[in-house]
């Protein structure tokens, strides 16, 4: 195992300031996630224009490192993307951390892949897994429109 | 594994008792346990050892997916959907009285009607007999005949629509009756109540599939399939532990705690209060692959032999008599000797080095049914041989000789 | 045993974590077990397993002894009048569940207080929840400042006519606090109120007396006394023992059952449903031994040693915020690093073989009133060392050095 | 241990013919005794005339050898003692099959004393103590006329 791979530069960075951080004005989506485990906590406010874009992502919150920044790089990476490309997105993104080596989203530039990966040192922490995905499986129940509280003991 | 290498694989056989071999014919009560679950205990403790899931370290990482493991074992040992249908709980009479609580919480008023049977073991009575006491339910004894099997055609006639629940045992602790669980359950499908069965003497002993049987509830007892004690599990159709309300309260079931507002987490953790049974349910992990290991056919083969063995050896003995007469029996022989209490049997048999049983195996309601104070039990494990039945029998004619009677 | 022995008793401090030697500070979630534990669970299971109580063959007779031994060195542990106050559960959680449980159902009405303080673990809240919830009852939470001491004159104000029972920790698994609970119990007796101790924290670390105490009841977890899991303990005065309703319903806890009437077996069996947690008792006895082979004065001396020294080392390293600064503080120090989350720390120090605990410890009511999302916890057992600390605060370093932090 | 040694022929004898077994016509105090663990139970029928002396007692109930035969023992020698005298013969007998080798009561024969020595055996096979003790704590709590069942788990 390896810090170095899971605290790279740009987690540490994103984690000392999350980018689209708190509410945003305007939202038309909005859902809470939570790790009882360790309490860290996410709410997601997602605002879809009449073409079903991603017109803005924000998210407030507390937690560790790893969840703030996986959040903050994936609000950066979902916003002006379509629906339907944010959610093949966040589905590509948990692949990833459980399943595969790459990310395989035709959705994002080579850039993003870049950005996305440097998530991929968790999948070695596997309690850390959840909080790399906290966001995202919120981002998810925003869009869904779910109701419930996103906890991620539900997920294995 | 061959079923004559079986025995060599529980250190407790190389012990002597009053001077003789073990003869253990206790096992409805509680099994003994392969040097595999005892190794992994002591492995455990020893190189691995952490709580689960509330820390974030290596060993308590390490520990909370071995605790996990189990589960999936479970899970695929009874064919039940999800890992989250598997609650560990402290032993199958907690498992019971979870959903009874729970259930009679959401689901019991005044008046409404529980069917169990003449034939259940007192952890699935006393739990229902709380929610009689406390809410004025009423419970219903489904009568056997005196085989020990169940009136299907009486059980039917006691269903009513007050019926909120049906407890039954899968195979009876004193009788060995195979209860025809899939064809009681069909019946109270078709009215809509939801069935709880009692399997501790069934899980160790049968092919378990809470899928084909489609029962809500199964109640489990790990310390009687070889494993530790201490643990014990409920199986619950998702729905149910979705909806009914939490049971013990403390850390780990929680999702978040305010001064004047709680909600608790998702499934299984909402029904796992405090600190588990860590090492244990690690363990009980060897058993279901010593289970799986030997092959359940093969269990039942063996124990349906040793079972027709043991009957037919002990009829022959003069002023034995054999507590029921079911349609299907597994390897529970609960006997009497005229003239003998099978308390002084059980004295008498261990003086021999044989473990047996004698009182009412908790089962006082079945005893008065079939009008005896008490009886004795030889229950049979995979452990057991023809040779353990032959020793049985000649200490059941040594007790004759010592009562002096014919 | 001399202190520099203790820690090579414990076969786990053989193994190496990420490479590294196991430095284990989380002994306030579970403890780490002896040899002699280890070795007195592979021997009841290997030579002497049997149920107990229930059968009088010679195993029996003998695994019932040894359970009932437990029960006797708990009760000198504690020093409790009776073998029939101390009543087996499967952890610390159950047996406060107990006692709201029964005493809730007979004692506790819509409107009537129950006093708890802000320093609880979530098992000492849920279980008064659930009286708040299903009968109407009202929690107050007894404040503590800053420092993690309960305000005693505050205290005293939240004790009205209504209040029907007070419940709180003896030493807080967050800030170390030991609560000064024999004033308090004093304070509750004027008013005859009774008192549950949530003694898990205590019971590893503290000289406990519980008659001197004068408390009601008293809960302890085995496994943090360097005990197996799967057991927990609850002392309670014989007269509520007596007079509350039973618990958990099932085998062994009944003395006669009929279709229409069940009575209750006399004390401890009473409160002992289904299978007990065999082995586990039997073991846990070696764990009291171990104690007091030590000697609880020369476990202070040392933990108090211990504490002193990490606290020292750990207010020098910069940015580092301990929680709490209560009068008496026992060896659970829970921490903070400025611009570090709490599970990064914990992540960080295990590459470092150093096992601590991050998040709330259960007690997301005094995160809250700390105003804390969550922190670090460094807890201490009878093995650490000062090098174990010396570790850890390099470790700590380690932190600062990953994230940067001047 | 030795099976002889619990099972005397004079056991054997009064475990299968009890004496004073059955509900007397007349009796002034009663008491109902339990062993939840294995089912025996018993009741005793104590008739105490006005001197306090026991004119009669009788016992009814199920158990096994040794309960059976402690009881109806038990009987034969409190039958005719003053009532002082009969509660000073339980304890000793209590003593006796708990804590000494010999029975002490001065209100016993010698003839008295060979037949509750037959009992001791039981020492031998602590789970069958209750047996043999059950009788005597039954007449115990008639002769203190005491309200509850008597339970064998209650006692060490
Ligand atoms: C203060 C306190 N109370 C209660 C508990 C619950 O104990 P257990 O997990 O043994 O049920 C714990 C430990 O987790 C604790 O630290
Ligand atoms: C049929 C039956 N039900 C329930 C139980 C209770 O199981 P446990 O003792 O594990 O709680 C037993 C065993 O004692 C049993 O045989």
């Amino acid at each position: 195992m390896d810090l170095k791979q899971l605290y790279q530069d740009i987690i540490l960075e994103h984690g000392k300031s999350p980018r689209n951080f708190g509410k945003c004005e305007k939202y038309t989506h909005e859902a809470k996630g939570h790790n009882p485990l360790c309490g860290d906590k996410v709410q997601i406010f997602l605002n879809l224009n009449k073409e079903k874009k991603v017109e803005n992502l924000t998210f407030e919150g507390s937690g560790c490192a790893i969840s703030m920044a996986s959040t903050s790089i994936m609000t950066e990476l979902v916003k002006g993307k379509s629906l339907e490309a944010a959610k093949k997105i966040v589905l590509d993104f948990l692949d990833m951390i459980k399943n595969t080596q790459e990310i395989k989203s035709e959705e994002l530039d080579e850039d993003q892949k870049t950005k996305i990966m440097s998530l991929s040192g968790v999948k070695q922490y596997p309690m850390r897994v959840k909080c790399a995905t906290l966001g995202w499986h919120t981002l998810s129940s925003a869009m869904l429109e779910k109701k419930e509280e996103v906890n991620t003991e539900a997920f294995d | 594994m061959h079923i004559d290498e079986v025995k060599s694989q529980f250190p407790i056989f190389s012990k002597k008792i009053n001077g003789k071999q073990l003869v253990y014919l206790d096992s409805s009560n509680s099994a003994q346990k392969p040097t595999s679950v005892i190794k992994s205990l002591d492995n455990f403790y020893k190189n691995e050892f952490s709580n689960i899931g509330r820390s974030i370290h290596s060993l308590s990482v390490n520990a909370t997916n071995k605790f996990e493991e189990t589960r999936m074992s479970v899970k695929k040992f009874i064919n039940a959907s999800s890992k989250d249908e598997i609650i560990f709980t402290k032993n199958a009479t907690e498992a019971i009285n979870l959903v009874a609580t729970t259930f009679g919480q959401k689901h019991i008023e005044k008046g409404d009607e529980i069917l169990i049977t003449e034939l259940e073991h007192h952890s699935n009575y006393i739990p229902w007999h709380y929610l009689r006491k406390n809410k004025g339910a009423v419970i219903k004894f489904a009568p056997i005949n005196d085989d020990g099997d169940i009136l299907i055609d009486k059980f039917k006639e006691l269903i009513t629509s007050k019926t909120k629940i049906i407890a039954l045992t899968h195979l009876s602790n004193v009788t060995g009756t195979i209860v025809p669980i899939k064809e009681i359950i069909e019946i109270a499908k078709k009215k809509n109540i939801p069935v709880l069965v009692d399997g501790c003497q069934s899980a160790p002993h049968l092919k378990i599939d809470v899928k084909d049987l489609d029962c809500d509830f199964y109640a489990i007892s790990c310390h009687k399939i070889y494993g530790p004690t201490g643990v014990g599990v409920l199986y619950a159709k998702k729905e149910w532990l979705e909806s009914l309300p939490p049971y013990i309260g403390g850390g780990g079931m929680i999702s978040e705690v305010k001064k004047d507002k709680v909600t608790y987490a998702p499934l299984p953790e909402k029904y796992e209060a405090g600190t588990m049974p860590t090492a244990e349910v690690v363990a009980f992990n060897e058993s279901i692959k010593f289970m799986q290991s030997i092959g359940i056919e093969n269990i039942i083969k063996h124990e349906n032999e040793l079972t027709s063995y043991a009957l037919e050896k002990m009829k022959k003995i003069n002023s034995v008599n054999i507590v029921g007469n079911p349609k299907n029996k597994a390897g529970v022989i609960s006997f009497t000797i005229k003239g003998i209490h099978p308390h002084d049997i059980s004295t008498i048999v261990d003086e021999e080095g044989v473990a047996i049983r004698a009182g009412h195996h908790c089962c006082q309601i079945l005893h008065e049914r079939l009008n005896l104070p008490a009886s004795a039990r030889a229950s049979i494990g995979i452990y057991n041989t023809k040779e353990d039945i032959d020793i049985l029998c000649k200490a059941i004619e040594n007790c004759r000789k010592v009562f002096d009677i014919k």
